[in-house]
């Protein structure tokens, strides 16, 4: 059980790609048992028992979650396909990973979280004598990751090796036996796990002294609760939407970090979405600085609300435009005069964010997609901040970044609501929320069930709030979600 | 921090380099050796009078290309071009009574209409833009011909005529205008915030809309200018052959503007656009016309040289390989 | 397969029992009628002529309409896969006419089996070659196919002399018994799309043109063999125009040199009235039949009452008729739209 | 044929004096009628007579030869019923079974294509229903597969073209031809007519450009253009419509050289705008397609049902149109 580790951009994802014939090494070799081999193409390392959840989740949004869980090896009756067979074997399968979900169901309706969970399970059903993970858990809540814990044990007992890419920490020292960290591309260090211990690996990670990392704490938020003053920034109320909302109702006030907490498909994300106009709703309002904005994503950032997205790669980037353009793609409106982009202030906007957020990229011309994954979702921050919002809605703002950016990222939070910012926070790192939040707002199946304030924030109270809520077994009535005609919808 | 984990590996520099030198120059290197080839073969090829005509067949289908590549970059096709030149020169000779310049005003406004009515059915209603604008190509070809009735009506005014026949410096006049419409494009492509938009939408629509895009607005301001640009063409050509002939005329453009696109280096899948690379496609395919006319060479073998010329120059100009 | 099951510990959890029960029957009749929006447009309109069209509800009438469109319809079979991985294909109509005079020469010079093997082992190479430059070089469909349009085109005129020489099936040969009568070519196509409906639900390659179609980078991530597959793809859908332009023949007795102009924007329309997402992914075969008879009963329509009214009428109720069926289609299929 | 001219649609149909006139009628004798064709006896005013278009009203030809027939079955008080299939074959097949299935007892085809009609054609056969032909032969044997033929005799309309181009340029020189649509049978016979008179009777002209123009203006102009620039010194254009004619026309305006001076037009379909640049002197002259079918048409069906019956192959004389009697025809009204 290996841990592969390194801050972001280290590259993580290029080696794994590499091990598994994504990409051809320029030199080197791979050795599988002790004979070389080249994998022409995934299949190839596929077939020669190599599985690897990739870091971005891929899958096939629009197949049903059954075919996705099968795809390429379904089973098959007289050579044609068994598809009620698939459809049993899948919701057995995924009711094991604490999925419950009709197998028939488009992938793409379920949360990112529970696609997460889907990939996973189709990478052990492949029997692989090497199972790579890159970032398996980054958007999984506590509860998922104990599951993927045991099926991880599971393998290990069955002799199979896994290689296990994570930027939480504390998951490396649960499972893993050695570590091999990175750093620029290079290996830094392989080791024994028990032998490195937390500070040294973070230090070896960023390259910084022990010294300048020891004053990090476990998160980048201080611990002082920011000072809440007047009137809430943006105040939803009672938003409906059916199968997923009921009757959701949270405030910001200026200077409040508010987290959301809740397990996979609680609903979160929508609420974010929700309050930004993203989503059309069946009921309810928002309400921005007192007065209900008209519902697009336009009119809620003209008000000063602004999200960052909970799906970098779908929702977020803007894959073949620059990291300049991406990060002052929304505030477009702000540096044009009659229709003419003003570079001037469009590069000082730029460079300010660049450096503030350390947005690791060869240049501002460099095409985002070639960043990596934690370099991304800095530059999809900086798309929020230069926006300067009142309200910022922020779904897993740290999700697949490394300690040292996590750090910053928390800092730049806790700076933004110091200043007077009204934050919504979505995490499914239990501590990332209950220290950054100086009020939880915990969702379950669409609905409230409990706020949790000053002392209460806890993660005790969280889960047992959680645990207690009765469950509401209609809300996850089936088929496909209702018609929608947002833009965003279209083409993801 | 440093920047050293940026730096992508040298081999796929290299790679690069070869490959957006062909993106970026291939074309321009084709239309060079053409030209060469056929001077070659018939020295009086390289005269003005040989260029005024090439640019005379050109232009109308250059002015369309660019409309054509607007739509392109959004992810989009527009496949109604043809049927709008064909509505266009239907209403010259409707309202050549209000004298010349009214006429093509409302030519202009006819096309601009037809492309409106494509935008919101793309952008509004959510229809996939091939099927939207196939069902305005057959429509609209059909509302011309009524328009103007069964045959072709000849259209003598002079200032219609000029637009399509005479020169100002002994450059066409078409031209000129032509010129002047790849710059505004390309202006507007290059710094204006819609340009922007244009690729960011036509990238990754849905974060385009996350991030506060008028997504819709684009979409349909996109398929108007592609209908007015259609339109300009549409006077062009009646100038040129000094009549309108609804029923026949821009037959297959929307196939000839789609070729001078993705020759030029813009990529069906949306995101990207290259004016420049679009003009120069469109001459590149022009002159592979020429060639094969002047050289009296079959219609058949014509038809397979021509394919097989696309196919070589779109290889040259492929974008990076996936992986 | 390993049956690997983690520890009850974390086992079902109602926390996330977000559904529970499978689909009433109800949902299922109405989600079909939302994923098969052009079958739905077909049933109205139909009914609808049935109603205010005398004449139409005429079987002669449904007869004509079938075998009229029975060949162009494999067309648009072929299309559906094609379009399912997010490709396109602009030859067909050109290897659609090409399969006729290829089949039509046979007829003539070499007898049955040359007749039907030769125009699919062509149309097969063309196809290969085509998906090759797609799949391998990655160049564009559209253009890719679109040069083939001109060079399949080219090449049926190289072989007839521009065009001028119409091969003719010999009187009495066993060839025409295959296109021949209202009944064979009807079954014939009946038959090829329920064929066309198992390959795409029922077979590992159906899914995997699914997956194509859905995100080509994931379809490669999860191990499919992608290039092979989109070759594949092409070769199925130039053999499967090729194969209709053989049959064709069959029936017209001859090799008509100047057929198929156009048919692929048809075949294109009825794919995509079906509900096949041009980008790929998602799409059926159910839908494609229903598009095409969509379209021809239109046809059908517009030649009975529009006329005499000349050329132009028909072409404009032509399209808008397409326009609204593409509203009302676009506006039931919801398979585009999920969260 | 597919001339995409210029006048209003149909303008002269109903005129008497444009009436086609037979020409010939092939070898007397081969006489057809109902017995021997092995049809029921009808009375045409009391059944449905189909009409099978061939190609786009939007093209003058087309529309008026459907005005034509439509005037002349209204005119003898006939139901008739009609289709357009759009340059389909496929299309047109389809056509003729569903005016079958909508009761039509007789049917007029104007054929897209000599081949591909076997389908329509065998239906119509085994229920006993005549077809007549119409300006486009098809394949099959008369009064058996079909009642017979009416039409113009396109290889001899490009014979006359090719003796007129002879007299144009008595001198010889280069000349250039403007073809149909490939494929087409119009086309491809007005081809045959012209080389093979040209090869026969006048060796001093040579044919350096051959292309096809799709019987279209505006692609007529564009490839006189390229072949004015690849072969300055050509004399004398042959095109195989007067829509090409007159594109070419404009090419050569254009290039600064003056039609029916420098260059020599010739043409075939005899539109309105061609016989007046004939008359101008702009074209040298220009063969006649007369599109004018009702009243033949009609006639043949009624001889049909009658014991007389009519010839199978029916060539109407087409006008030749020169600089003497363009002008008179022109105020006469013949032209279409
Ligand atoms: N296609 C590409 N072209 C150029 N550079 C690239 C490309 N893909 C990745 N890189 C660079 O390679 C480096 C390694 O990227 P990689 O995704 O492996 O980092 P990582 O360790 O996975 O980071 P994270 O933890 O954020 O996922 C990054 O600096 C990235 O900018
Ligand atoms: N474990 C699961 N089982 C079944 N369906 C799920 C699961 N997780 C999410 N879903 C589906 O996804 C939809 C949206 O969930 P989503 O993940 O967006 O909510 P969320 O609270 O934002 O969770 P996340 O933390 O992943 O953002 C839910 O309505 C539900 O239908
Ligand atoms: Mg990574
Ligand atoms: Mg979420």
């Amino acid at each position: 059980m290996h841990a592969l580790i390194g801050e972001n951009g280290a590259g993580k994802s290029t080696l794994i790609k590499v091990m598994t014939g994504v990409y051809e090494p320029d030199e080197g070799e791979v050795r599988l048992r002790g004979e070389e081999v080249a994998f022409a193409s995934p299949l190839a390392a596929q077939e020669a028992g190599i599985s690897t959840i990739y870091q971005e989740v891929n899958l096939v949004p629009m197949m049903s979650v059954a075919r996705n869980l099968f795809l390429g090896r379904e089973p098959r009756r007289y050579g044609l396909i068994d598809s009620t067979r698939m459809k049993r074997e899948a919701r057995d399968i995924l009711r094991d990973y604490g999925v419950h979900v009709n197998p028939a169901r488009p992938l793409r309706s379920l949360g990112l979280g529970a696609q997460q969970m889907v990939a996973i399970a189709r990478a052990v059903q492949i029997d692989a004598r090497v199972v790579i993970m890159d970032e398996p858990t980054s958007s999984l809540e506590a509860r998922e990751v104990e599951t993927l814990f045991g099926v991880i044990r599971r393998l290990r007992d069955q002799g199979i090796a896994i290689v296990y890419v994570s930027h939480r920490l504390d998951e490396l020292y649960q499972v893993c036996d050695r570590v091999t960290v990175m750093r620029d591309g290079a290996v830094v260090r392989v080791d024994d796990m028990s032998a490195v211990d937390r500070i040294t690996l973070v230090s070896l990670m960023l390259g910084r002294e022990i010294g300048d990392v020891r004053t990090h704490g476990a998160t980048g938020f201080a611990d002082a609760e920011h000072q809440v003053k007047g009137a809430p920034v943006v105040a939803a109320r009672n938003l409906q939407r059916r199968h997923q909302l009921d009757g959701v109702s949270v405030e910001i006030r200026p200077g409040e970090v508010v987290g959301l907490g809740g397990l996979l498909g609680s609903g979160r994300s929508e609420t974010a979405k929700a309050i930004m106009g993203a989503l059309p709703l069946d009921g309810g309002s928002v309400e921005v600085g007192g007065t209900t904005t008209r519902r697009t994503v336009a009119a809620s950032i003209r008000a000063g609300v602004v999200m960052l997205p909970e799906d970098r790669k779908a929702e977020g980037i803007v894959p073949s435009l620059s990291v300049r353009e991406n990060i002052v793609l929304a505030a477009l409106p702000r540096i044009t005069r009659a229709g003419l982009v003003d570079r001037a202030k469009q590069d000082e906007i730029v460079d300010y964010f660049m450096k503030r957020l350390r947005i690791k990229a060869s240049s501002p011309d460099q095409r985002v997609s070639e960043l990596s994954g934690g370099n991304q979702q800095k530059v999809l921050l900086a798309r929020c901040l230069c926006l300067d919002p009142k309200a910022l809605l922020l779904d897993e703002p740290t999700r697949g970044i490394d300690v040292g950016a996590k750090a910053e990222v928390q800092g730049v939070i806790n700076e933004l609501a110091e200043q007077g910012l009204g934050v919504l926070l979505i995490s499914s790192e239990l501590d990332e929320l209950i220290e950054g939040s100086d009020r939880v707002v915990v969702l379950k199946d669409g609905r409230v069930v409990g706020e949790l304030t000053g002392d209460d924030v806890s993660q005790d109270t969280l889960m047992t709030t959680l645990a207690e809520a009765p469950p509401e077994p209609d809300l996850g009535a089936p088929g496909a979600p209702e018609p929608d005609t947002t833009e965003e919808e279209r083409h993801d | 921090m440093t920047d050293v984990a940026v730096r992508p590996t040298p081999a796929v520099l290299d790679r690069n380099r070869v490959v957006t030198w062909l993106q970026d120059y291939g074309v321009y290197a084709a239309i060079a050796v053409l030209i060469a080839i056929n001077t070659a073969i018939k020295p009086s090829f390289f005269s003005m009078d040989n260029f005024r005509v090439q640019a005379f067949q050109v232009v109308p289908v250059l002015i369309v290309a660019l409309g054509m590549a607007l739509v392109i970059t959004t992810e989009g096709i527009d496949l109604s071009v043809g049927a709008v030149i064909a509505l266009s020169s239907a209403v010259i000779p409707l309202y050549l009574g209000y004298g010349p310049w009214l006429s093509i005003v409302i030519a202009l406004v006819a096309g601009c209409v037809s492309g409106l009515l494509a935008g919101l059915m793309v952008a509004v209603a959510n229809v996939q833009p091939i099927i939207a604008t196939l069902a305005l190509m057959i429509g609209v070809r059909g509302f011309a011909v009524i328009l103007n009735g069964a045959s072709a009506k000849s259209v003598t005014d002079e200032t219609i005529g000029a637009l399509g026949l005479d020169s100002w410096f002994g450059i066409p006049q078409e031209v000129w205008i032509a010129v002047v419409i790849v710059l505004v494009v390309a202006f507007v492509v290059r710094r204006t915030a819609f340009g922007r938009r244009l690729t960011a939408i036509g990238d990754n629509r849905a974060a385009s809309a996350l991030a506060g895009l008028p997504v819709k607005r684009v979409l349909v301001a996109v398929y108007i200018i592609s209908g007015l640009l259609a339109a300009i063409a549409g006077v062009f050509l009646v100038g040129h052959g000094g009549y309108a002939d609804p029923s026949n005329y821009g037959l297959n453009y929307e196939l000839s503007a789609i070729t001078a696109v993705v020759v030029g280096g813009t990529p069906l899948t949306g995101g990207r656009i290259k004016v420049l690379g679009t003009v120069a496609g469109a001459v590149f395919m022009q002159l592979v016309a020429a060639t094969l006319i002047q050289n009296n060479v079959k219609n058949s073998y014509s038809q397979m040289v021509e394919a097989v010329i696309i196919i070589g120059a779109v290889y040259a100009a492929r974008g990076r390989s996936g992986r | 397969m390993s049956t690997l099951s983690p520890t009850s510990a974390a086992g079902p959890d109602p926390a996330v029992n977000v559904d529970v029960t499978g689909e009433t029957r109800l949902e299922r009749i109405t989600g079909i009628a939302q994923q098969q929006g052009g079958l739905v447009s077909l049933v109205i309109v139909f009914v609808a002529a049935c109603a205010f069209s005398d004449g139409f509800a005429d079987w002669g009438n449904f007869q004509s309409i079938l075998v009229g469109n029975a060949y162009t319809s494999l067309l648009a079979l072929g299309m559906t896969f094609v379009i399912l991985t997010g490709g396109i294909d602009l030859s067909v109509g050109s290897m659609f006419a090409l399969g006729g005079v290829l089949a039509a020469w046979g007829a003539g010079h070499g007898g049955v089996l040359v007749a039907i093997l030769l125009p699919l082992v062509v149309a097969a190479l063309f196809g290969l070659l085509q998906g090759t430059l797609i799949a391998k070089a990655r160049l564009a469909p559209f253009i890719v196919t679109l040069a083939g349009m001109l060079f399949a085109r080219g090449l049926l005129q190289a072989i007839s002399a521009e065009g001028t020489d119409t091969y003719l099936v010999p009187k009495g040969s066993a060839f025409l018994w295959l296109g021949d009568g209202t009944w064979r070519p009807i079954l014939t196509a009946v038959i090829l799309f329920v064929l066309g409906g198992i390959l795409l639900m029922r077979t590992r390659f159906g899914q995997a043109l699914f997956a194509i179609g859905g995100s080509e980078n994931a379809a490669l991530l999860m191990g499919l063999p992608v290039a092979r597959t989109k070759v594949l793809v092409y070769v199925l859908s130039a053999t499967i125009a090729g194969a209709a332009g053989m049959l064709n023949a069959s029936r017209l007795q001859s090799g008509v040199t100047n057929i198929g102009v156009g048919y692929e924007l048809t075949a294109i329309a009825a794919v995509i009235i079906g509900g096949t997402l041009l980008t790929g992914g998602a799409g059926s075969i159910l839908g494609t039949a229903a598009g095409v008879l969509l379209l021809a009963v239109i046809q059908n329509l517009i030649g009975v009452h529009l006329s005499q009214y000349g050329s132009s009428a028909s072409d404009l109720a032509n399209g808008l008729f397409l326009a609204v069926v593409v509203l009302i289609q676009t506006t039931l299929t919801r398979v585009r739209r999920l969260p | 044929d597919d001339s995409g001219g210029s006048s209003p649609t149909g303008g002269a149909a109903g005129n008497s004096a444009a009436a086609q006139q037979v020409q010939s009628t092939g070898s007397s004798g081969d006489s057809c009628t109902y017995t021997t064709y092995g049809a029921d006896k009808i009375d045409l005013k009391n059944v449905t007579v189909g009409f099978s278009q061939s190609e786009s009203t939007s093209n003058p030809f087309r529309a008026t030869e459907t005005q034509s027939i439509t005037d002349e079955a209204k005119a003898q008080g006939i139901k008739l019923i009609q289709r357009n299939a759009n340059a389909n074959v496929q299309q047109q097949n389809t056509d003729i079974q569903d005016m079958i299935a909508q009761g039509a007892k007789v049917l007029i085809v104007a054929p897209e294509n000599s081949d591909g009609l076997a389908p329509a054609f065998a239906q119509a056969k085994a229920k006993k229903i005549p077809i007549l032909t119409i300006d486009r032969t098809v394949n099959g044997s008369a009064c058996s597969d079909f009642i017979g033929f009416i039409g113009s005799d396109f290889a001899g309309q490009a014979k006359i073209a090719a003796q007129d181009m002879a007299k144009a340029l008595p001198d010889g020189g280069n000349i250039a031809i403007l073809q149909g649509t490939s494929g087409n049978n119009v086309a491809e016979a007005r081809t045959d007519g012209f080389t093979k008179e040209i090869a026969a009777s006048s060796p001093n002209l040579k044919v350096v450009a051959s292309q096809t123009a799709n019987f279209d203006q505006a692609t007529g102009q564009k490839v006189m253009e390229q072949i004015l620039q690849s072969n300055p010194d050509i004399k004398g254009v042959y095109a195989e419509n007067d829509t090409m004619a007159l594109g070419a026309i404009q090419a050569i305006k254009a290039a600064g050289k003056t039609p029916g001076k420098d260059i020599q037009v010739i043409g075939i379909d005899g539109t309105e705008d061609a016989v007046k640049d004939v008359a101008a002197g702009v074209m040298f002259s220009d063969v006649e397609t007369n599109p004018r079918f009702g009243p033949l048409a009609f006639q043949a069906l009624t001889d049909f049902y009658s014991d007389k019956g009519t010839p199978t192959n029916i060539i109407i004389a087409d006008h030749h149109f020169t600089k003497d009697n363009a002008q008179e025809a022109l105020d006469n009204g013949d032209v279409y």
